[in-house]
Formats: structure tokens, C-alpha cells, sequence
């Protein structure tokens, strides 16, 4: 907490915010954001908070918010002393969130809500939480849903841990009964949450996300690889996992420059097109390919499991493993980021519609 | 050969797979999952009865001991239901390695004893290969032994170090057995100490054999737990709605069902080919079980994953159960050598 | 062409061709079919031939002909005396045959035959084509194709050879001005050719095709492999080597005992299902990936390239490669496989179709 | 280094770009490979002066001699150019290794009328690496150099060997000259027996460097032909009809050509990222010249052989000469090094 403190006020975190409400108020400057995150990394330090409040709430609410708004969440946010859930997925809508079905009715000032969440991280430690909701039932598909937030103690919530297969509950299901909150729980215009939420996307860090995890594995298994061959207990053959580590050591290369090659660009105002398209299909693959490969040169090792290994230990990586493909999965699957690849970075033409 | 099974192997496969069905539901599933992460044994008592009941520990023994006398295909059928249902049983070690292990050794009055034993369910043998760190002597056994499958529950275990095989009996003094907690929490590996315990000797036993019998009736469980792995994505496909319309009317995820189907098939004649070659031809068995669990082990990695994304979200949750099918595949490919380590083997042993 | 003839009396090949029409009268046993094709391949024996006329053309004759188009082609045809092309598919219908446009306008006695023909393979070595046309132009997709025979030699066909990527002309493009051919010419009932031509693929061979040529690679490549170690020229690590033969090794013994189930099954008429459906983009694959490996083990000797170069030769590797990827493409690419192995094979929904 | 092309960089691609897109149509195209084919210099003369004027061979030369005076970025920006056109032109030795070779040696004599010359397009170089076969004696050269690059229409030869390289005329008498038939009709490699033919050693040349700089020439025009080839695909799949609607709507070619983005845009990067640091940081050259060239060699395969399969069978035909891309694609792996020996250097050079 005083990290992220010092963080913020030296503007090595949450720095274009405006000093009005607790930020840096530097100009957006995504070279130098790329700086610091290089050097932060380079010496090991921790990059203070980096949660789903601070990527996606405080720059919507900055964008689309009431005074009262920017005023009550935006500072106690990015110090870390409130933490926020998202409350986008249903159990019906997950790839496809315009199907989503959870109501909010109006009554008098204030909105009652019924429904279900689901893959709602961290909302077991969250105090608020920001959701999408469908206000107007008739409206079809992106017509009708609504962006608010709310406290997740409210009467009738009840948050639910969802167990996966890490053996982690690193989800949880939220069901809302009858959930009354006030009409100024609205981010932006009644109706218009769908705009509201996808402006978010482009204050998203995704991009410089993948290079660091990458880099970080990489060296890990570097580390693996040297100490399984001085102990003579490598369990694959010498030259193949040479090829294979060389192989995804490239390809991690590869996408390191390429991302920074996305941040000069956008340095330069230059529209990033396709390239920048790529970045999480590529990412989360070479993460899931990275730990296999991990898991590989343990041979037997891994056909053990510790759910609680820490994550220093060489018992992390099935852990990991599981966890990327999850990553694969989650926030659009690979599928999904390919469609998207080629209809919007490629504009290939769209697909057959249903009768 | 005649390339498809039998009546009477068909027959055996059904019969299995009508009483894993109606028994390993997916609470029977959990439950016993907790165990076998908690440590302990996960072996559903009740079904291990049922299938002892339907010869399951004695399939390969002689029906003089009370077996049925059959041979490595029928296992590898019978291992690939128990992999289909991602049944929590043991299978490798005690019903396939034990007791080929102990029919092999010369002395018959041990086979009379144990394998009437084993036949009956009641003698459960942990199986390890390899164990370096142990020391026989004057009938004695002392040291370590790691990996030791099917170790939850045993009632003996069957060691093999410098090419020689030993039984101990597990509640003897002197035997010290951690369970690990496994990858697939549906079976169970422990870790040994033994400190001077009494050990029996077989002789004559060829580690090679026993070897490649272990590694069939891994490939085995894990083409059954990719049959499973494939059915329930083609079902899940058909049943998901998004955009409008069953997600297995998209063409990427009838591709990716199709490179499953594609990546099974073979896999699952390969591996009854092993099981027959094993019995039938014994100086193809070496490089054909090889084949077989390198080729069952890729499949494995890439249908259970390709299974899981195709169920997308749920997939990576508990809900659906999916991923003991996933651990299954991803335990059995670590043990008894890895593909990297097997295709090696498979060059080195045609001269490349 | 006496070989072939040996072969034929002795029932080791077509034996299936009633003896009228000069084949061995066998009962159809794939079971024996497939050992003696083992037990020649084995013997290192040609197995006569296996022309396009004799997988495909004789069959839907004996099905559908009339007695006069049995007795003047299926002798002929089994015995290598006369060569049959194929005219399905054209630059507008490839992977979707049911567009196709070649028509046949009725006139008196004959019909008039316009149109453009292409993948036309040995139409310059043929003396006879079967070919599908359109018969009634206002009908849609399958309806109203029929299925023809007639001399490539007729006034109005033009056989030109297009060029490929291996260097040599293995296809042709025929184009049929005012192609005047005779009502006989109709093999089954006019409007029908849909079902006539689909009906010989439960005649075809492919089944057992992909195991012979993948074994032939396996064998070529562990004889190359040999010698470059002998000469110490190997290209590439050896164990990386090691482990993509064997990989490969793997899969196609996989792939070999999968066609001997399939046939297995044939001679017990128990249904073949998805496990068919995978043989050919399977073998087309694996040929293929054996032809690249081969191609990395040689090196900098794969810079070079002779279109000429001996079937025996180590020079072939190139050409093969891109004769196998033709092969992917040819005959329902790759991904149309994918789409018949999902949907016939496992049963999965249709696709949205135009609105 | 900022990570993308500056402003003067982005002006020296486009200025190719239109030129090469003018003047290498398909019928250059079809007429140089012809030649290529039979054993000839495929280089088209007109173009090869055409781009003289535009200062290629003199990219990397100093203005002294009439060169431009660039760096390898630069070089890596021309190069791609030519990629994408399948340009019938020598680059890797003629272009690239040979001016870095012959400016490097301590002799600036030889810098002088050597430069001066390759800068004017007049005197062009075949390349040879590791020439083992080659022994010098007195000043004069004899023996045996394969895979010599860009040889066709050479006047010198520059042949390394034992660490030393020596520049030898083409048409000095004992010079004899076979060319192959390159798998890339519209690239050349030679085969030279020499016969105590006079030699020029150049001094101090690093065989190291030369060897890198060649790696990402060749990488340059892979990546080149691989945007082509992207490129290509979506315009056919946006035109091409079947089944009612353009191929291109299929969700199945669709994440093809998405995949071929993802393998590009990475490859691009790095490619571009290891000529930069080939001038500004050598000692991390040697790495990064490996890893560019394994990436771009392997994103080549995927690349070019996924292109013809969105093409189907008109892929696999000359209409529309696609396969000229995947040729040049499929050429510069084997040379200097495919991916395979690539990832070994990697990880050696690492302490793997």
C-alpha cells in the first residue's frame, strides 16, 4: 500500500490520472509507460497494483463518469484501498456478451437486479463492483444494457468461489436477488453500457502485458534447465529441448519486439492495424507452451501436484500450465481473437449469419 | 491378427463400460479426487469389489489361480474403459505389472499364493521400475523408492532395482509410505522408505517385459480417457448456444473436433496393436509399445486440450468435471518415459 | 500390359469384374484385396495398374451402364488398352462441385457440349473422359447434372497442359466447344450424374492407399538418414532428428493399423463411421511431413532443385513435397475434410448458411 | 532504438516498393525463372540497373565510393521489398555480404576500386562460406566451392575458407562455373572449380559477422515473400466464390490467414530488430542473427504453405505464381543454416 503510494505520487503508477483526483496528471505517454515498466522489471521491482479497478474501472469512470464519481472511487482506487470485481460474463454469455440476461428493473430511484455472474475474479476480496446489466428487456443484443457500479455487500448478493481445475477457486459466481441500488450506481447514459465498456479497451495495458510474463518464464526455465543438468535428472534428450527452448526463445523475441514496435507506433500516433490484434493470441500461447515444456524436462516430477506450490518453486509449473490455458481461454478465446484477427485486422469478410 | 476386436473383447469392453457408467458418476469422481489430493488412497472401495467381482485384477492371470486367463488386449480394453471413465481405481501396477511379474518368475509356489491373492482383489501391489536408491541384503531391503504407482492401499509392493524384482509386504515393519499427491488425483504414486525389511526375490522376470506392459496399459487408460474427452466435446458443441446458433455449427470448432477424431483413431489402433504384439510377437513388442505410448501421449496433450478450449470457460472449471480426463492424460504420459525420452528410444533401437 | 493382363486372369487384380466382362468373378472381399495388396507390396511386385478408369470409371459403369457400355468398356479398360480421364471439376467448382457450369444442350439425337474443364489429370495420355455436366440448366445445385463418356479426341475438345508448381504439367485444362456427343453417351439416367459419380466412391480404393506411400517414405528416409551419417553430412542435430522420425514413425504405424481396422471391419460389414473419414487428410499429412524432413535432414542440397530428378533419387524430396501438397488441396482440401469428418463422422450441426 | 521504421527508412521501402511492383510482373517473373531453370543467370538486367540507379548494391557502402551509406536496418527494409516482389535480382552476397566483407578488410586499396564498382552495379559478387574445399597456395586458389550465392552473372567470387576470404575473378582463366537449377528459379547458386586460379585475400575480415549479415539478408526476403503471401490470400479469399459465398467468409480460412498474421508480425519485428543491432551493438548481433533467421525461416514454412492451401488447387498450378514466394521462402532456409542447426547455436551459445 505505501509502495503504491509512493508509485502514484512519484508517477511511476496510474500517471496520466489527474492530480485532482490523486494521480500523477502526466500526459499520456505510452513510451515512457513503456520505459518504466522496462526498467521496473530489469531491477526486479515491483510494479505496484495492477488490478481490474485500475486497468479498466478508473479509465472509464475517468472518460464516462459523474463528478461525484471521479471524486468517491478514482484516488481510494488507485492507492489500493478499494478493490473492484467485474461483472461482465453469464453462464450464457460468455463469448458473446450480447446475449447477457441479468435485469435491472427500474423502481422509483433506484434499480433492482436479478441475475448471474459468472468468472467474476477476485470478488471475494473486491468491496465494489463494476457490472453490465440489461435495463431495457426488449432492446435487441447491444441495445439495452447498462454500465453500474455497486458495493458487492448489498442485500442479496451472494458470492459463490468457483472451483477450476488448478484445484484454486481463482473465480466465483455472483448471484444478485432482488439487489436494490441507486439510479446513480449508472456509469454514463441508461443504455448505453456497451459503449460505456468497450472504451475501456483501448485504455487496456494488455499489450505490453505478454513481454514480461514471457521474459520471466523464459528465464525460469533457463534456470531449470541448468540446474536439471548439473543434477543429471534431465528427463528429455539433450539437443531436443535445446530445440524446443530456442524455438519458443525466438518466438518470445519475436513478440517482444513486435509489442515494442506497437508502443513506438502508437508513440508516433501511427494506427497499429492487425499487429496489434495478435498480441493475445500469441502471448497466451507461449506462455501454455512455455510451462509444457517446463513440465516436460521434469519428467516424472510432474506427474506430482502441489495446488499451494509456491510460485519460486519448480512444483509451479502444471499450476501454470492450467492457468494459461485458462488465459487462452478467458477474455475472448483463441477462436474468438482470430475471428477478430481477420475481420477487423484483416477485413476478411464476415461470416454467414443464421436464417 | 484380425485388426478389430473380437466378439468376446467387445463383449468384456461393454460389460466394463456399462458398470463404470452406472458406478463412477461424477460425485463418485469428486469425492474420491479429494482423497487422492488430501493424500490418501483414492481407490472407490465399493467399485473395486465390483470390478474384482467382474475379474478386473485377474485378467491376465492363469484360471488355475481363480483369472481369466486372458491376454494384454483384453487389458488394454479393459484399461481403456477404466481411462474413459477416468475410473478411480488402480490399474497399471496391481492388475497389469504385478501380476505378468510374478506369472514370470520361477518359482510356483509363489505364483499359487500371490496370484490367487491378486486374482481375488485382495492383494493390491505397488509397482516401482528403476529404483536406484535401494540395497538388498541377506534378504533384506533398505533405501528409497519413488514413483511407485498404485502405492494407495496396496497391500505389497514389488520393487525392481539392478534388474532384479522383490515383493515386501507393505505392512511390514520398516516400510515407510508418503503418498504424493498426484496430477491425477484418480490414482496415486507414493514415495517409499524402507529400513531392513524382509524382501522376496523373483528371478527370472525381464524388466523389459514388464516395462513395456506398463507403459501399454498407460497408453491404454489414456486413449480411453481421450475417447471420453472427445465424445463429451462433440456433445458439448452441439448443446452450447452462442451467437445465436450451437457453437459446433462454427467451423473452427468442427475443425478442431475433426483433429481430434483424426489424432484418436490411429492412436487407439496402435495401441491395441501393442497389446496384441505383446502377447503374440515378442521381438516386436519392445518398439511397438514404445510407438504406442509416444503416440497415446501426444494425443493425450493435444485432445485434452483441445477439449478443454472447445468447452471454453467451463471447461477450466470444476462443473463439468473435464479436467480429471485432461489429468489422466497428462499423469500416465510422465511416467514409464515421456515421448521425448520414448521416440529416442525408438530410433536408437532401429540403428538411427 | 501383359502384367497386367497375368494379374487380372489370376484374380490379383479387378478381381472383383465379372468374368463376362473379362474380370475374375470374385465375391467383393476387401479382406483378401487388402492381403494381396500387403503380400505385393511386400514382394516389392507392381500391382498393376490403378488408373482412374479402373478405381472409378468400371465400377459405375457395372452400377449404372447399360449392357452395350459394359461390354465396350470394361474389358478394355481392366486390361490397360484403353485410358479414361476424369472431367469434374471446373475453375468455378472445385471444392463445390454443385456450382459447376459445363453444359449439354439437347439436340436431335446428341447433345451439345460447352464448357471448360480443369485438374483434367492424364487427359494428354486418355482416350476417353467421364464427365459431369449440366444437362437442365434452370435446376439447382445437384439436380440436374448428368454424368457422361466420350472420346477426348471429338472435334471441339482442346486439351491444353497447366503448369504447376513441381515444374511439370501433371494436370490439364480441357475446353469443349460445341462438343457434339451422341445420347448414349449418358451413363445412368439423365439429371442423375450426382448420384451415379457418388456413388463410386464406395468403390474407391483411397482406404488403403496412404499406408504403402508413407511406408516407401519411412523406408527412403531411414536409408538417407544412414548414408548422411555414414558421410557425416546430416543437416540438421540428431536428436532433433531422431525424435521427428520417430514421431513420425509413430503416426503412420498409427495410421496403418487404423486402415487395417477399417478393412477388418469391411470383412465383418460392421460400419467404418468417423474412423474412414480421417484416412486421407491424415495420409496426405503425414506424406507430406516425411517428404519435409527429409528435406531439412538434406540441407543446403535442398537449394538446389531438379524437376527431372529420378523417383529413386535423393533430389526427389522437393517434388514430392509439393506433390504432396497438392494432395491436401486436391480431391476436397484439407479443411473440407474437416468439415465432412465433423459433420458425417461425429455428427455436429450444420453451419449457418447465406441468408 | 525506436522500435519501428523511421520517416527516411519508410521512404527508402516505398520507393522500391514501386518500383519493384511496376517492373516485376508476372511475366518477369515467368521469363527470369525460365532462365533460372535451365541453369542460367535468372537476374532481369533492365531491373538489376533500374535498382543500381535506386542504390542497391551500394546500400552498405560508403559515400566515398559512391554508395549510400546506409546500415543493415536499411538494407533489411530494401531486402524485404525484394522478397515481396520475388524480385530476379542477386542481394544476401552481391548486396549485402560482399561490400561488408570487402570494407572490412585492412587493405583500403582494395576498398576503393572493389566498392567503387559493386556501388556502380558493375562488378557483382557469388559468395561462398566455408569453402573446405578450396586450398591456396602462392597466391592462387584451386579446388571445389558449393552453394555459391547470387554466382550467375558474377564477375568476382568472394570464397572463404579456413577463416580467410579471397576475391578471385570470374573470368580469370581455371575459373569453371556450374550453375545450379536453384529451387528459387529466380536466385542463383553456383558450383566453381578453380584450377591455380589468382587470389586476392582480403585481411581481418570476420567470418562471424559476414555470416550474420548474411543471415538477415536472406531473413529480409523471407519475410517479404511471407507479407506477399498474406496478402495474396485475403485478396483471393475476399474474390473467390464457392458454396454461394467468397472463401474468405469461412471461419476455417479465416483463422488461417489470422494465424499467418500472428507468425508474421513477430518475425517482421525481429527481423528488423536484428539489423539494428548488427550495427549498434555487435556483441548481441550473434544471437540475434540466429533467432531472426529460426523465426523467419520457420514463420516462411507456415506461411507460404498455408498461402497455396487458401488457394487450393490455383495455388498449386502457375496461374497466378504463388509458388515463386514459396520457393524463395523454402531457399533461404537451407542456406546458412536451417532453423534446426539454428536453435542448436541458440542454446549453445547460451550454455544450454
Amino acid at each position: 500500500m505505501r509502495w503504491q503510494k509512493l508509485l502514484v505520487e512519484h508517477g511511476y503508477a496510474c500517471r496520466t490520472v489527474p492530480a485532482e483526483y490523486g494521480g500523477f496528471g502526466a500526459e499520456e505517454d505510452i513510451l515512457k509507460t513503456a520505459i518504466i515498466s522496462e526498467e521496473f522489471f530489469a531491477a526486479d521491482l515491483p510494479q505496484g497494483l495492477n488490478s481490474q479497478g485500475i486497468s479498466m474501472l478508473v479509465p472509464t469512470i475517468l472518460e464516462h463518469g459523474t463528478e461525484a464519481q471521479k471524486s468517491a472511487w478514482i484516488e481510494k482506487t488507485i492507492l489500493g484501498e478499494v478493490f473492484w470485481c467485474q461483472g461482465y460474463s453469464e453462464p450464457d454469455a460468455g463469448s458473446d456478451l450480447t446475449s447477457l440476461k441479468t435485469a435491472a428493473v427500474e423502481d422509483g430511484d433506484d434499480f433492482v437486479i436479478n441475475g448471474q455472474k459468472i468468472w467474476t475474479s477476485s470478488a471475494h476480496i473486491a468491496q465494489m463492483m463494476f457490472c453490465l446489466v440489461r435495463t431495457e428487456a426488449d432492446a435487441p443484443r447491444h441495445a439495452g444494457i447498462s454500465y453500474m457500479i455497486f458495493p458487492v455487500d448489498l442485500p442479496g448478493i451472494e458470492i459463490r468461489p468457483l472451483q477450476t481445475m488448478t484445484g484454486h477457486p481463482s473465480f466465483n459466481e455472483v448471484f444478485l436477488t432482488d439487489v436494490r441500488v441507486p439510479k446513480t450506481a449508472l456509469v454514463g447514459d441508461r443504455g448505453q453500457g456497451w459503449v460505456v465498456a468497450n472504451s475501456t479497451l483501448k485504455h487496456e495495458r494488455g499489450m505490453l502485458g505478454a513481454a514480461h510474463g514471457l521474459a520471466w518464464r523464459l528465464s525460469r526455465l533457463r534456470d531449470l534447465i541448468a540446474r536439471q543438468k548439473a543434477a543429471g535428472s534431465l528427463a528429455m534428450p539433450i539437443e531436443v529441448l535445446r530445440d524446443r527452448y530456442a524455438g519458443l526463445q525466438a518466438r518470445v523475441e519475436g513478440l517482444r519486439l513486435h509489442e515494442m514496435r506497437l508502443v513506438s507506433m502508437a508513440a508516433e500516433n501511427q494506427p497499429a492495424g492487425t499487429g496489434a490484434l495478435v498480441c493475445k493470441l500469441l502471448g497466451c500461447e507461449l506462455n501454455h507452451q512455455l510451462d509444457i515444456l517446463a513440465m516436460d524436462l521434469r519428467g516424472p516430477e510432474s506427474a506430482a501436484y502441489n495446488p499451494d506450490a509456491e510460485l519460486a518453486s519448480d512444483e509451479i509449473w502444471h499450476q501454470l500450465s492450467m492457468y494459461d490455458l485458462g488465459l487462452i481461454i478467458g477474455g475472448g478465446t483463441a477462436q474468438i481473437q482470430k475471428n477478430i484477427i481477420a475481420k477487423r485486422g484483416l477485413g476478411m469478410p464476415r461470416e454467414a449469419r443464421r436464417n | 491378427m484380425d485388426f478389430t476386436l473380437s466378439e468376446e473383447q467387445t463383449m468384456i469392453a461393454e460389460a466394463f463400460r456399462g458398470q463404470l457408467t452406472r458406478d463412477v458418476t461424477l460425485d463418485v469422481i469428486r469425492t474420491q479426487a479429494a482423497l487422492g489430493q488430501a493424500g490418501k488412497s483414492p481407490t472407490d472401495q465399493g467399485l473395486w469389489q465390483q470390478l474384482t467381482e467382474m475379474g478386473l485384477p485377474g485378467l491376465l492371470i492363469d484360471d488355475t489361480y481363480g483369472g481369466a486367463g486372458l491376454g494384454m488386449l483384453e487389458a488394454v480394453v479393459v484399461g481403456q474403459e477404466l481411462g474413459r471413465a477416468a475410473a478411480p481405481v488402480p490399474f497399471a501396477a496391481t492388475c497389469v505389472m504385478a501380476p505378468l511379474a510374478i506369472t514370470a518368475s520361477a518359482e510356483v509356489e509363489q505364483h499359487k499364493t500371490w496370484l490367487t491373492q491378486i486374482a481375488a482383489g485382495e492383494m493390491r501391489v505397488g509397482v516401482a521400475l528403476g529404483a536406484d536408491m535401494l540395497q538388498v541384503d541377506s534378504g533384506r531391503i533398505s533405501g528409497h523408492a519413488r514413483f511407485v504407482f498404485d502405492a494407495g492401499g496396496a497391500t505389497h509392493f514389488l520393487l525392481e532395482t539392478g534388474g532384479v524384482f522383490y515383493l515386501v509386504e507393505a505392512h511390514a515393519s520398516g516400510v515407510y509410505l508418503t503418498l504424493e499427491r498426484p496430477f491425477d488425483p484418480l490414482q496415486s504414486l507414493g514415495h517409499l522408505a524402507l529400513d531392513t525389511v524382509p524382501a522376496t526375490p523373483l528371478s527370472g522376470v525381464s524388466v523389459d517385459r514388464v516395462t513395456e506392459a506398463g507403459r501399454i496399459a498407460l497408453a491404454a487408460q489414456t486413449i480411453g480417457a481421450c475417447e471420453f474427452l472427445l465424445d463429451a466435446s462433440v456433445e458439448y458443441a452441439a448443446d452450447r448456444v452462442q451467437f445465436g446458433r450451437p457453437i459446433g455449427s462454427f467451423q473452427a470448432i468442427k475443425h478442431m473436433c475433426a483433429e481430434m477424431a483424426a489424432q484418436l483413431y490411429p492412436a487407439i489402433s496402435l495401441v491395441w496393436y501393442a497389446g496384441y504384439v505383446f502377447d503374440k510377437d515378442a521381438a516386436r513388442s519392445p518398439l511397438n509399445s514404445l510407438l504406442a505410448k509416444a503416440l497415446a501421449d501426444e494425443a493425450g496433450r493435444f485432445i485434452s486440450r483441445t477439449a478443454i478450449e472447445v468447452h471454453g470457460g467451463m471447461g477450466y472449471t470444476d462443473l463439468q468435471g473435464l479436467h480429471y480426463w485432461y489429468k489422466r492424460a497428462a499423469f500416465n504420459r510422465n511416467l514409464l518415459g515421456n515421448p521425448e525420452e520414448l521416440r529416442q528410444d525408438i530410433a536408437a533401437m532401429q540403428g538411427i
